[in-house]
């Protein structure tokens, strides 16, 4: 494994987890969100990343497939918090 | 107390669960080596490149060695559009005006950009379900995620259900037909032998594959479409007095 | 890989699925909140799910795509077959939760609550 | 020439992965929902941008790919951020601030407090 | 085109995906292509049934992959009984249920489109050979269940539905999960494979799946304590639909469960507690319809305490015991769809659906309490009805299995049965003096379908040997677990 | 054509016709049930004679129905009391409604009755005996009042009893491999059925319901009363006796002439059986009659003495001995005849009077002089009284039970009895004697059609008075059947084991004279001097009754008696059964509260079956 | 702004846009790649090319070139923007006065609103939470100024400026 794989893992990986415990805290729903948004941005990059690490150009499109449906995931989710749904 | 009864039942259905997959291990075969064959898996990875010149073995199994299961899948979509449009049901003289809560101008100008674009990736993933990890239903549902979009951006956006049920049983008699075809021309249903298979790694390979993953992805992407915009139209209509909410 | 690291993945991974599962169940049996207990099953499912695609699994394998360059790496590759089963499951579970959500939105407006302990006209 | 992009495509790949930790540490340390916006939305776009762009560095042949990834993240995570942070005003969460500075407090529509929402 | 199974799955999705566009081109076509498909599996199911004298089992291999690389559907005397069975009592409810919703065409629409959709997922079930993909049936049935449940837009209906859901989504659930399991200790999903490799999956684990599996199907099956949406759903359905429930979709629930203790798993004393299971079940059902106040739910929970008796049954395990438990399956399809066709009608007035606005009902609705009374005297098992040669039946299996507490428990629990039953019949036949009401009446083809149903129900009764034969092969080829195992696996097509 | 089966076919065809042809009009049912019957019971007699004998597979199993010396017995009473009841029923039904239903059930209880005698396997005799119990349910409950009270209770009893014995004939099955009833008499001969006592006891059970043997009864005196007269006759005198019949198949065939009477044990338990059922029959016999006593209305205080009667059949059967069997089966004949005839005369009474409550009706005697008759005639025999043959059963029986020992049994017998005579009194005078109303004076006598059936019942009764030996003969022919040898019997003779012997023509013409006399000198003496005051008018004692106040002595007639018997009546029987049966259902339905409505519950109910069946089932497989 | 865009202008403008990213989706140049995409690209124009309003007009080589000069000018404010986060982010003291802002802006295309309100949310300390009509409400980290005017100066205008000449 090359070197800028682990420094990008080891950063990735502590970014989700600050995340993650983000998630978990709240306090408030749109607290929560925005670590959602955050961790599924860490997570389309971390899946493009991915397929430069196993040389797999097909996965670059779950990484593209996986930021649209993140973003408008949280869209969807700051709406119903709006109570527009 | 309900709450101990339920997390010590949980804990204990846990630790079942636990022992059950312990003895799974992660990331090994635990039967045999893939050319032996002795899963479907491992025979569906062996053959599938030669038999039915189709990329991406999911699809493969997806559209044709489980097709059968796909287009129950397919139904299961429809039927839960046609029940949900059935429990929403209301009589045309009951219509009731959304609640109008719009969104910022600027989500709007930028659903308004992204959406064609977020249908296109939603086209090309099904079109490519064959190739690529994607497919019928991840296009489909793609393209329903950026009809959301849209649903949600501007309240008033206004899906055409004629325009989906058109599309959504063209593409299921489509799916149907392809499968009956095997059978009148003597084969099996669903079989996929009539068609040239074409150049691995092509987009004109694989017989009816794509064919038939194009026509799932209208399917769901009509249905998906149907369903959230049901759902989304009958949630605001009726206002309950809210005090009911507390006891 | 060595013995023990195989096991801390193993427990990882699918102690992961499990915890979803568990924490779904939980909140399909504890919240009374109608929309918490959808999102409980969703919680589940996805467990499942995740358990289905961690079955396939091999170590070092790659997606079962023959795309350029990958064309003879059959021996290499995941379990195509959980794969499979699984998006078909997704869908599935799609169509209950929509089904579901449809079923809040009129027990909502006929109830006027979204309390589950608040529902029910229909016992014994 | 290969190799300067490749060398290229490392150092976008490490400032980005480093961007994207710096983004999560801002949501996580920062002390209100619109700080975290900030932080998260900045940060973490610019080092998602970077990374993908080095991943396109690496391979040239990824390059078109990755590009429209970036531009997608470029238009929809502030797109995202904004709806996040007018949803979570618009639902009685206050900012926090030192000394009262709030022009949208005017215009926007507050909505009554409901028990129960998440 | 040779008639084969996949067209009891092909044609009615044909149809279904069809049906909005022609009912765009006549409306009327929303009732009638549905009737047309019902009416074409019952062809299916002669043709088939007449095959099955020449051959011992019709295994239609899908997709032109063999088992287990393909799904398959298998079309045995076992499965083809119920799958006949399925279709007879699905064409008697659309027949039933033609003039549903005349004035409304989308609701009939939908109606008639999940109503078909539900029996063909029973029949999926009953015939695929696959285990996942009689998941995916299932999942077919439960999502047309669920919205046929909250089909009527009064409130309880969506209560139902989503209690039905909550605890229908734990089968899902669990069957999916004992699939996982299976499929990393067997590495197929075939039916027939699972069966032959089933020794190789460590027996811990193999009463895991078991248990898993049980408890899935028993949700479906409404064994107890897994059946609290069952009355909810019975009562809240439309009448004809909770024909479908007790006639055809139980049956689907039970059918798999069998199929898994039967076929897949070689574990020994499961009977015991199939027996154990179902003996609760029948027993708190029964128990429980004794007091109702509301008439479909008393059904529902009749219905319940039937499928108890059939749990018994098939957990005797004997030949005699699983002839018993198909004839049970068989007479309470046909009974309970015609009580609960006569009761959708005996309570189309009333307001709280409850017994005891029934009375001096007969005065009114001579017929339709004729035919309600008749189901009540076979349900119970009074000679010379069809009910009572399934019970002397199972009487005869428990005897012979030494089971003589199962017996008096059995026949006590049917005094409960009678009780509660002829509590109804006596509300309906006695006298009443205020009542003025103009009931509405039964509609010619409800008359029509009630009159099959009634005369079939005497006709079995009176000369049972019209169905036996088709009961004896039937659960021969339940029992013959290598003749199936064999004949699925062998079948390969040239490729 | 079988006759066997062409007559059972007649009456069930007869039946579907009798209900469709209520359609056209509600007379046609009432002569085609008649002609039914005729053509049923002619042609019976035509061929009893013959061999009969029919068999035939259903279901894989066999069924065979035959005529043997036993069968014509019951048939005799069967016919007899159904063609006089259907012709007594036209009239009798003139102006009711729903007369299909009615007929229909009428023709299928008493074709299924003939199918339960004439069944030689335990299929078509459990089928039949079902068949028998809701087409006769259906009767009782034909009226549409009282369902719950009283055709419940009859159809579960009933059920109770049918399962019982539908449990003991599948274990009968499940040993010897066939439902054949020769077989199954076979197999004890050969003591080959291991539980033969539970089977015993079992069919015991079932057929001890239908003969209302306490504590089994409580379903008949609601029945018999709420049932039309034209069918209580059937009811009480026929149907009852099926349990009869049955219980003479296991106590003598079984009992008394197994091949086990050797081993200790069992003889001992079947012992221990009979005399249990002959106490039962003792306690029936004695407590029904106290009921029967305490009665109002005059059906409820037949319905009371049915049970009482069927107490001595079943003390007979029980004890089991030659003498005893015959008396039992003699009574049974005899209580078919008179019983049949009292509801007769008491359905008259009711549908010219319109109500048989006997604190309403009084002195009919001259209005109803053809139904008085009868009446006298019955309870005559019903009293066990010379000349008639009540007292020629009763005769029998007291010597049996002295012979066999059973003296305390005598005691209470002849205790009821003396009671018998006291309630036979009460309802004779009730209806027919004292003061006549003046709401009865417009009152006519019953039509012919009714009032000849009767008659034709009060003759029988005079006849075998005389000469017993008209039904001693097929007694004797049944008891062979059972496996009784050298059943003598004597046309006018009745001689005991003492050598004594009494003439019955003497008897009857000694007593028949002496009541003429009596019966000149009273109405003589009553012509004179009497005056007619209504009977509720009591101004003549100096008080002024309200208006509301039935004052009519009949209200209080056995009041001395009723205040002995107090804390009898107080612990009723049927009372128990009520508290127990309510205590139960509120228990039953608390299961139900298992439902709690909420989905939560239903879903944690789910993983709790889950979690507990993991670990059960982990141990137990 | 100049008038309406012919109907054609705009299904041209979408198909090109289409097609372009089909191909970056596929990265390929084979013949039933392209001609698939083309087909994909004119329907789905068909039905959408409404939605762009400004049609073929902003190929104009001077716009493109703005265009250009407004990506460098963002690119070098969102590096600053965030060098100035992680600033704040790391140290421990939290440097921070944060508050909302609001100004107003002389653009009228909604599609520039929204580039401007994307540009300003990406750069140094502000996210844009609501655009009502003209006026922009913009949460500050480090609130300089409440004066709208100055806000203005420091918040948009080096953007602004730029998107005035290409979106008129
Ligand atoms: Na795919
Ligand atoms: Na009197």
């Amino acid at each position: 494994m090359e070197w800028y794989y682990l420094i990008a893992i080891v950063f990735i990986s502590l970014a989700l987890l600050l995340g993650f415990i983000r998630l978990i805290k709240g306090p408030t729903a749109a607290d929560r969100v925005v670590a959602l948004d955050t961790m599924s941005i860490i997570i389309t990059a971390a899946l493009a990343l991915m397929a430069l690490y196993f040389d797999r150009y097909i996965y670059v499109d779950v990484a593209l497939i996986y930021g649209v449906l993140g973003f408008i995931g949280v869209i969807v989710v700051a709406r119903y918090l709006e109570r527009a749904l | 107390m309900k709450k101990f009864f339920v997390i010590a039942l949980l804990a204990i259905l846990g630790f079942y669960l636990t022992i059950a997959f312990l003895q799974i291990p992660f990331g090994q075969n635990r039967l045999g080596q893939p050319q032996d064959e002795a899963t479907v898996g491992a025979y569906y990875l062996n053959n599938t490149k030669e038999k039915s010149a189709v990329s991406n073995v999911v699809t493969a199994i997806v559209v044709n060695y489980r097709g059968f299961d796909t287009l129950g899948e397919v139904t299961v979509l429809f039927l839960a559009s046609t029940g949900l449009a059935s429990i929403l049901y209301r009589r045309k003289e009951e219509e009731v005006e959304r609640i109008n809560k719009p969104s910022s101008s600027l989500l709007q100008t930028g659903s308004k950009f992204l959406f064609p674009l977020v249908v296109l990736l939603g086209i090309y993933v099904f079109i490519h379900g064959h190739l690529t990890p994607g497919g019928g239903f991840q296009g489909g549902a793609i393209i329903a995620t950026g009809f959301l979009l849209m649903l949600i951006a501007y309240q008033k956006y206004h899906v055409s259900h004629s325009m989906l049920t058109w599309v959504e049983s063209l593409a299921g008699v489509l799916f149907v037909s392809i499968g009956l075809w095997g059978l009148i021309t003597g084969g099996t249903f669903l079989e996929n032998s009539y068609f040239p298979k074409g150049v691995l790694n092509s987009l004109i390979s694989g017989g009816a594959i794509p064919i038939i993953y194009i026509a799932v992805g209208f399917k769901v992407a009509a249905e998906l479409t149907g369903v959230l915009d049901i759902l989304l139209n009958t949630k605001e209509e009726k206002s309950v007095p809210s005090n009911q909410n507390e006891k | 890989m060595d013995f023990d690291f195989q096991n801390i993945v193993t427990i990882s991974v699918y102690g992961s699925a499990i915890a979803l599962i568990l924490i779904g169940i939980y909140a399909v049996l504890i919240k009374k909140h109608l929309i918490k207990i959808v999102i409980g099953m969703s919680l589940v499912d996805a467990g499942l799910h995740l358990l289905f695609v961690a079955i396939g699994y091999i170590n070092n394998g790659t997606a079962p795509i023959f795309s350029p360059g990958y064309e003879d790496a059959a021996t290499n590759m995941v379990d195509p077959v959980p794969q499979a089963l699984v998006l078909t499951a997704i869908v599935i579970g799609f169509a209950v939760t929509a089904v579901a959500l449809s079923l809040v939105i009129r027990l909502y407006k006929h109830h006027g609550t979204v309390r589950i302990d608040e529902i029910k006209s229909l016992k014994w | 020439m290969m190799e300067y992009l490749k060398y290229i495509g490392q150092g976008l790949i490490v400032f980005g992965s480093l961007f994207l930790f710096l983004g999560a540490l801002g949501i996580f340390r920062m002390p209100d929902f619109y700080n975290r916006l900030q932080a998260g939305t900045k940060a973490s776009t610019l080092g998602a941008m970077s990374l993908i762009l080095g991943v396109g560095f690496i391979q040239p042949e990824w390059m078109i790919k990755s590009l429209i990834i970036v531009v997608f993240i470029a238009v929809a995570n502030p797109l995202s951020s904004h709806a996040l942070g007018r949803s979570a005003y618009k639902n009685n969460l206050k900012p926090f601030m030192k000394k009262k500075m709030d022009a949208y407090e005017k215009v926007a529509e507050i909505l009554p407090k409901e028990e129960d929402r998440l | 085109m040779n008639i084969s199974p996949v067209h009891y799955i092909a044609l009615p999705l044909l149809a279904a995906f069809l049906i909005p566009l022609l009912s765009k081109l006549h409306k009327e076509l929303a009732r009638i292509v549905p009737g047309l498909v019902f009416l074409y599996f019952l062809v299916i199911s002669v043709v088939l049934m007449q095959r099955l004298e020449t051959q011992p089992m019709i295994s239609e291999v899908i997709a032109g992959w063999s088992a287990p690389w393909g799904i398959n559907l298998v079309f045995t005397p076992f499965s083809g009984f119920l799958v006949s069975l399925m279709s007879f009592i699905g064409f008697l409810v659309w027949v039933y249920s033609y003039h549903f919703k005349k004035i409304d065409y989308m609701p009939a629409q939908k109606y008639f489109i999940l109503l078909m959709m539900l029996v063909t997922g029973s029949i999926g079930i009953v015939l695929t050979g696959d285990i996942f993909n009689l998941f995916v049936f299932l999942e077919i049935v439960a999502i047309s269940a669920y919205s046929l449940t909250a089909f009527y837009p009064g409130r309880d209906g969506a209560e139902a539905a989503f209690k039905y859901l909550l605890v229908g989504s734990f089968a899902s659930a669990l069957i999916l999960l004992a699939i996982v399991i299976l499929y990393t200790q067997t590495g197929t999903l075939n039916m027939a494979d699972l069966a032959v490799k089933m020794h190789e999956v460590p027996h811990y684990l193999k009463v895991i799946i078991f248990v898993l599996f049980l408890v899935g199907f028993g949700i479906e099956a409404e064994m107890f304590p897994l059946n609290g949406w069952a009355p909810d759903a019975y009562s809240q359905a439309p009448g004809p639909i909770g024909a479908v429930f007790a006639g055809i979709v139980v049956k689907g629930g039970i059918y798999a469960l069998v199929r898994v203790v039967y076929t897949i798993f070689d574990l020994s004393g499961v009977g015991t507690i199939l027996i154990a299971l179902g003996l609760v079940t029948m027993i708190i059902a029964e128990l429980a319809a004794l007091r109702q106040d509301n008439l479909k739910r008393m059904l529902a929970y009749s219905s319940i305490g039937q499928m108890g008796v059939v749990l018994i049954a098939f957990g005797i395990g004997t030949d005699t015991a699983i002839f018993a438990a198909l004839f049970l399956m068989l007479n309470h399809a046909l009974i309970k769809s015609m009580l609960f066709f006569s009761a959708s009608y005996l309570l189309y007035n009333s307001t709280t659906k409850t017994i005891k606005e029934l009375t001096g009902m007969a005065k009114h609705l001579p017929f339709v309490s004729f035919i309600f009374a008749l189901g009540a005297f076979a349900i119970v098992g009074l000679p010379p009805f069809s009910g009572f040669w399934s019970k002397l039946y199972f009487l005869m299996a428990a005897a012979d299995a030494q089971m003589v507490l199962l017996i008096i428990t059995v026949l006590s629990v049917s005094v409960i049965e009678i009780i509660y039953y002829f509590r109804v019949i006596g509300k309906i036949y006695s006298k009443d003096e205020t009542s003025e009401l103009e009931p509405k009446k039964p509609t010619i083809n409800s008359v029509l379908v009630m009159t099959v149903l009634g005369a079939l129900i005497i006709i079995i009764g009176v000369y049972p040997d019209l169905v036996t034969d088709w009961i004896h092969h039937a659960s021969d080829a339940l029992v013959n677990k290598s003749n199936y195992i064999q004949n699925v696996l062998t079948e390969n097509l040239p490729r | 054509m079988n006759t066997l089966a062409l007559i059972i076919l007649i009456f069930f065809s007869g039946a579907t016709l009798a209900y469709l042809s209520s359609l056209i009009s509600n007379k046609l049912p009432g002569w085609v049930a008649l002609l039914t019957t005729m053509t049923g019971t002619v042609l019976f007699y035509m061929s009893f004679q013959n061999e009969q004998a029919l068999s035939f597979s259903i279901i894989g199993l066999n069924l065979e129905w035959a005529l043997d010396n036993y069968t014509i017995l019951f048939a005799h009473i069967i016919f007899g009391l159904g063609i006089l009841a259907s012709l007594y029923s036209v009239q009798y039904m003139q102006n009711k409604s729903q007369q299909g239903s009615f007929y229909a059930n009428f023709l299928l209880s008493i074709g299924s009755m003939f199918g339960i005698i004439i069944s030689k396997d335990f299929i078509s005799f459990f089928i039949f005996w079902e068949i028998m119990t809701w087409s006769s349910f259906l009767i009782v409950v034909w009226n549409g009042i009282g369902f719950r009270k009283n055709g419940i209770w009859y159809m579960a009893m009933s059920a109770i009893g049918a399962y019982a014995m539908l449990t003991a004939i599948v274990l009968i099955n499940s040993e010897i491999g066939t439902y054949s009833l020769q077989a199954f008499f076979n197999a004890v001969q050969e003591n080959a059925i291991d539980n033969l006592m539970l089977v015993s006891i079992l069919l015991l059970i079932g057929f001890a319901v239908k003969a209302a043997l306490m504590p089994l009864h409580i379903w008949a005196p609601r029945a018999y009363s709420n049932t039309p007269a034209s069918y209580t006759s059937v009811f009480s005198g026929a149907l009852s006796k099926m349990g009869v019949f049955g219980m003479g198949l296991v106590l003598i065939r079984v009992f008394r002439f197994s091949g086990l009477q050797d081993n200790f044990d069992y003889a001992l338990v079947s012992q221990f059986t009979s005399h249990v059922l002959a106490w039962l029959g003792g306690i029936t016999a004695a407590i029904a009659t106290l009921y029967a006593l305490v009665q109002k209305d005059a059906k409820k205080l037949l319905a009371y003495s049915s049970i009482a009667q069927l107490g001595y059949i079943v003390i007979g059967l029980a004890i089991g001995t030659k003498l005893a069997v015959m008396s039992a089966l003699f009574l049974a004949i005899m209580h078919a005849v008179f019983k049949g005839a009292l509801f007769m005369a008491v359905g008259a009474v009711e549908r010219q009077v319109g109500t048989t409550d006997m604190t309403k009706i009084s002195g009919l005697i001259r209005r109803m002089p053809w139904t008085f008759f009868v009446t006298l005639v019955s309870i005559i025999a019903l009293a066990g009284v010379p000349p008639l043959s009540g007292f020629v059963g009763k005769w029998m029986l007291y010597e049996a039970l002295i012979t066999n020992g059973n003296f305390f049994l005598v005691v209470v017998v002849f205790f009821s009895s003396t009671a018998a005579f006291l309630y036979s009194y009460r309802i004779l005078f009730g209806l027919f004697l004292g003061q006549e109303e003046d709401d009865t004076a417009h009152v006519k006598e019953a039509p012919a059609t009714m009032v000849i059936p009767m008659v034709i019942l009060a003759l029988f009764l005079i006849v075998t008075g005389t000469y017993p030996g008209i039904v001693f003969e097929p007694i004797a022919h049944g008891m062979e059947y059972l496996g009784f040898t050298d059943v003598t019997w004597n046309m006018t003779v009745l001689s005991n084991v003492w050598g004594d012997s009494v003439n019955l023509q003497y008897v009857s013409t000694t007593i028949g004279v002496a009541f003429m006399l009596a019966l000149i000198f009273l109405t003589f003496k009553g012509r004179k001097g009497t005056r007619g005051v209504s009977t509720k008018d009591i101004s003549t004692s100096g008080e002024i009754p309200l208006e509301h106040e039935n004052l009519t002595f009949q209200l209080d007639f056995f009041k001395p008696f009723e205040r002995a018997a107090a804390p009898l009546y107080k612990r009723s029987i049927t009372k128990i059964y009520e508290d127990v049966a309510n205590g139960l259902e509120a228990l039953f339905d608390f299961t139900r509260k298992i439902y709690t409505g909420n989905g939560q519950t239903y879903a944690i109910y789910v993983v709790a079956f889950l979690v507990t069946l993991l670990i059960v089932v982990q141990n137990m497989l | 702004m100049s008038g309406k865009p012919s109907a054609i202008s705009q299904w041209v403008y979408a198909f090109l846009l289409f097609f372009v990213v089909w191909y970056a989706f596929t990265t390929s140049l084979e013949w039933a790649e392209l001609i698939t995409g083309a087909i994909v690209a004119a329907i789905l124009a068909f039905f959408t090319y409404k939605m762009s309003k400004g049609g073929m007009t902003i190929y104009s080589p001077l716009k493109l070139i703005y265009l250009v000069q407004y990506f460098f000018v963002f690119l070098f404010a969102l590096i600053k923007a965030n060098l100035d986060v992680a600033k704040r982010v790391i140290s421990p003291s939290l440097p921070i006065n944060p508050g909302i802002v609001e100004f107003k802006t002389q653009l009228t295309s909604e599609f520039a609103k929204m580039v401007l309100a994307n540009s300003i949310t990406l750069t140094p300390g502000t996210v844009t939470i609501d655009v009502i009509d003209d006026m922009f409400y913009v949460h500050w980290i480090d609130v300089e100024t409440e004066d709208p005017e100055q806000a203005y100066m420091k918040v948009a205008e080096p953007f602004e400026k730029i998107l005035l000449k290409i979106y008129g």
